[in-house]
């Protein structure tokens, strides 16, 4: 099993036409994938690669082909529009991989999507990935392997280096999610986690962190309450200066409570065994499983 | 994007809120004629994205214009927290009866922009937060809806007993919402928000803070950047498409992806080391960018050793190969390069580098702590 | 019993030191309803009358009188403030006397008050009474007697006429509410039939509509799926021309649906005796009884 | 309220839309200064608050100048269904090669505005509604969040297969959108909106109702009111602060409450009278309101007999007696009254009423029966 995507999952794919959109959509249908419908504005009625039909809105791409998530690689101008479209065409699952909305945007976003009982992950994610079930954004498929830890994290290329430490010393992944950078962002740590804990076919979790917010304590208290599975905890960030952003916008450090030492803390103190470096993550997971 | 206070100030002013007149200049002899203008005593403070100005000298009061004109020839040219004064704002003294604080963030933990006040205004608010939160109040405020007028009163009213000027700080506090929005604020702070000693609301300073990701769809409120406030790295860098920080050690980085910049910069401080800077050169991997990197990062006489990670995903290792050969073909890189490439074209990576004479390593920890040894071994406290 | 409002109604009054405000509020005290607050920002701390302590904001209000419901009378241009404001304060009926509360501001306040599970009464409404027990808003309490009818209106004067007839002949009310003649409204009929048809202490129902809109019609398919006890109802508008407006706001006619024959012809249908004149009240409520 | 097109053109050219030139006119001549101005064919319109002004030859094309002129001198001071033209639009001829239909009304159901658009502009769009219901296209927009480009666009769709085009006409429903809640329309219409041959959207006619409840806090569009279109009873009634609506019979009516005064009225034709009017003193009752109330029902010369209808609640029966005794020292009645009132303060009205030697009636039905028999009874087909 897995969480949030399986070999159930229908796709959308939102700007399959463009750049990113279309080199990406040929990557996922690659890797198995099944991609059902492709949206793209003035479009509709065409054959992307042949293969997968194409439509002017997700209404008309979800009555046709019961698409049941989509994935979202438009420009960030027009990234929120696309949420809300996927939302009002009752998709339960929303990827947006889209960079740049603006956080003013995704205050009214967010509780759209509450209403209305969606689960937007990102945006400004590398989204998620089910090995050898289905991958639906960006993580490259070839550094995973099927197995049963399941992986939640705040950044992109970070989690590749760790899920490639993960499946070089033979610890496969039931599934990886990137739930993003951005100071509002659709999943957090804890709907992750609480996924990971009911899937039968996870056995432990590792978490990457960084600096900002509090989402990562708030992850400790749910892992010290409501957690049996081992969890493996990173925070990056150690060596940033206060008060300094680091790329991404939800690295303010905010107060003390957005330090890597006092997320390292509370790690510690939730029973999160807590890595210093990424190639720590193989050594501990063995330690606990 | 940090706006000046007078860049701040026009907006809400623009917004309705009440603001004392007043005028930037960038020369002792403007100074005094914006003084002159005004009549009376003026403050003369200074434009800097740094906090702390009063504190170092960058806020004076002068009684008249000559007096204004000497404030601003010592304040121009100051340096604050690195960051070397350009201009000047000079506004008329005011009276002042009471000085509170108001100001809105985007919250992470609600998801919403919050509307916080604190009767202990005119000092520094985060003091006020860490050491009497009781003495702030806030409201969560649901965009859908807006700032609802009771909300705000009720706030207004812990600031002022009197109704009316309740009214008026409310009135302040919806304007400023409005402001929030329609500029795309993720910070906008009045502080002090004071009464006069005739009743009057005001805003005397006013902070503002732009989310870089509204600036493509608002170019009047881009053209506000004033690059020459800003360190010229980072403004070269940002010309470029990255995002880069200054810091104070020997190991030049240049990675992609924040997670993973970070990262890097932690294990070259695990291995001893001490990062130059943090680099993210982010999704794309056009050549052109790596080779801004490289020049950006060896303009920095500390760099003794560049250390490249990168793991290929959306970024491919051979454009980021080729742009490693292009920039060594444009400028000397004097000091030693690291490189580590893993994932999307990898093989054709490495045989580019190899081809101008680099090699290329594939796993990271390997590669920072040749990098920290090249750039003169541990500088003390460093774990491995 | 009674819909809506009893003796354990603790009223809480909106602009109480108002001209209409202070006046309604001696009124209702005097027939006996529990009002205990009243708010008027800057006033708060003063006795209205000596005995309703006022409160600068609701929500101060609530916390100390466990008020739990609120009568508006404050001006038209911040009367929808007033309604968030006491649906903000958790309070659960919220009854808004207040006329000329634009259209738009109604298509916000009303989501504001679904979220919250909160009954708006109105706008522009007399408010209701249950007869011996409490009475909130402006209906005469002496036109009113006790009993089994309940009365559900769009208009004003109008129920005090049509309920004036029920009392002079015998027949006692068990509520009567006006909701209001505006087209945004909080309560519509089929709530207050609803409400009705499960109280045990209503017998039988007079619906007073009018021209515009299709409520009555809506009424009238709930009357005929379920209700079981008696409807008595009556249309005003029968000789206005088509296209003009009436005073109400919703008093436009759209179309053949918001005529008063067509509005007739569906209470025949689902089985609603029909008075051609307030008058025939009485009679047919005998008929039916 | 309703707006002239003119001034409906106006406001949503100010909210961004695509809006052809023109002028408004009030003599031949400055409809042929438009005219020359324009160059070119042009149009000339009837500014009159009344439909089918088409069919009733209020809308002209003129080649030229002069013809322009000679259309405006026949369509100024034309009667259009009893209201009299005094300003003509004069705006280019536009070349179409599509029209449709874009509006936003509040729909009482759904409790929400509802965009609503056809492809089968130009035309009456009730008429479309009525017999092709397929062919309008609407979705019900959630104010708190607006009108989301993705509806707007889905709409668009529905209009043009060009998605340029689909774009443009997007962009125009969200600023019709915008433009309503920053006037307060209660409806807004569109029609039509038109393709040029050369891919150009337009807006070539604009409806706007604004909603009397919204006038108080936008003085702005209140001041856009034009009485000479108006009624003059109904302007007068207005100004005095009553609801009033002229009608054919001649039984005078007046009321406190719409929902009793259309009652009123049902019952005088009950009775086989005929109601001259609707009245509506409303909820306070100064007794100047119903001074001004008599004064408008009596210059109607077909008013035989008035009628008062009074349940006292807000309203105080004695005051309105005192406006009656005082109406009656001012100005001639010429014609009978017929009393009704019960409720707050009636004993004193009653003895007012006496000592100024009218009787009043406490019951309805008989009240409107002694009126229409004073009004020379039943005008056939009446049910008692």
């Amino acid at each position: 099993m897995s969480i949030f995507i399986d070999q159930g999952t229908r796709l959308l794919v939102q700007g399959i036409t463009g750049r990113d959109g279309s080199f990406h959509t040929r990557q996922m249908i690659g890797y198995g994938t099944k991609v059902v419908a492709g949206v793209t504005p003035g479009k509709g009625g065409r054959l992307f690669d042949g293969v997968v039909p194409v439509f002017d809105t997700v209404a008309d791409a979800v009555r046709d082909t019961r698409a049941n998530a989509a994935v979202i690689y438009v420009p960030a101008a027009v990234a929120a529009s696309a949420v809300y479209e996927a939302a009002d065409a009752g998709l339960g699952l929303i990827v947006c991989i889209t960079e740049g909305i603006p956080v003013l945007d995704m205050t009214k976003v967010l509780p759209y999507l509450h209403e209305r009982g969606a689960r937007l992950i990102g945006p400004n994610c590398p989204g998620l990935i089910s090995p050898a079930q289905s991958k639906v954004g960006i993580i490259p498929g070839n550094i995973c392997t099927p197995g049963r830890v399941g992986v939640v994290s705040r950044s992109g290329t970070l989690t590749y280096e760790i899920v490639h430490q993960l499946s070089t010393h033979g610890f496969g992944q039931s599934t990886c999610v990137g739930i993003g950078g951005d100071p509002l962002i659709g999943t957090h740590f804890t709907h992750c986690l609480s996924a990971f804990q009911a899937d039968p076919e996870t056995d432990a979790v590792v978490m990457i962190g960084e600096i900002g917010g509090t989402d990562e304590q708030q992850a400790a208290e749910f892992v010290a309450k409501g957690m049996t599975k081992p969890v493996i905890g990173f925070i990056a960030g150690q060596t940033a200066p206060p008060g300094r952003r680091m790329g991404h916008a939800g690295a303010i450090i905010s107060g003390s409570s957005g330090t890597a030492a006092e997320k390292m803390a509370a790690f510690a103190r939730a029973g999160i065994s807590v890595m210093k470096r990424p190639a720590d993550v193989a050594p501990l997971l063995r330690e606990r499983l | 994007m940090n706006l000046h206070e007078y860049q701040a100030r026009d907006i809400l002013r623009r917004y309705g809120i009440p603001i004392p007149d007043g005028d930037v200049a960038e020369s002792p002899a403007e100074a005094r004629a914006v003084a002159q203008r005004l009549g009376g005593k003026v403050v003369v403070k200074a434009q800097v994205h740094a906090g702390g100005r009063g504190k170092a000298g960058g806020v004076q009061l002068a009684a008249n214009a000559d007096e204004a004109a000497a404030h601003a020839s010592r304040i121009l040219g100051m340096t604050i927290k690195g960051l070397t004064v350009h201009k000047v704002l000079v506004t008329p003294a005011a009276d002042i009866a009471s000085e509170s604080y108001v100001g809105i963030i985007v919250d992470r933990a609600s998801q919403r922009p919050v509307l916080m006040v604190s009767a202990a205004g005119g000092i520094d608010i985060e003091e006020v937060a860490a050491t009497t939160p009781e003495r702030i109040h806030r409201v969560a405020i649901d965009p859908r809806y807006g700032l609802l007028s009771h909300q705000a009163l009720g706030l207004a009213l812990r600031l002022y007993r009197d109704v009316g000027q309740a009214r008026g700080a409310a009135g302040i506090m919806g304007n400023l919402y409005a402001a929030c929005y329609a500029v795309g604020a993720s910070l906008v702070e009045i502080n002090p928000l004071v009464a006069t000693p005739d009743g009057k609301i005001l805003a005397l300073d006013a902070k503002m803070v732009i989310d870089d990701n509204e600036l493509d769809r608002r170019p009047e409120i881009a053209a506000l950047r004033d690059a020459s406030a800003e360190a010229p790295s980072e403004v070269q860098a940002r010309e470029a498409g990255l995002t880069f920080i200054k810091l104070d050690g020997s190991v030049g980085c240049c990675v992609n992806g924040a997670g993973l910049a970070m990262a890097t910069m932690d294990l070259v401080q695990y291995y001893g080391g001490a990062p130059a800077n943090f680099l993210d050169i982010g999704g794309s991997s056009n050549p052109q960018k790596v080779v801004a990197a490289l020049r950006i990062i060896t303009a920095d006489p500390h760099v003794k050793a560049i250390l490249f990670n990168i793991f290929g995903g959306i970024t491919r290792c051979d454009d980021v190969a080729n742009g490693i050969v292009q920039a060594t073909q444009q400028f000397p890189l004097h000091v030693p390069l690291v490189i580590r490439l893993t994932g999307t074209n990898e093989a054709e990576a490495v045989r580019i580098l190899t081809a101008a004479g680099f090699s290329a390593l594939t796993d990271m920890d390997e590669a920072v702590q040749q990098a920290v040894a090249q750039a003169g071994g541990a500088v003390g406290g460093g774990a491995a």
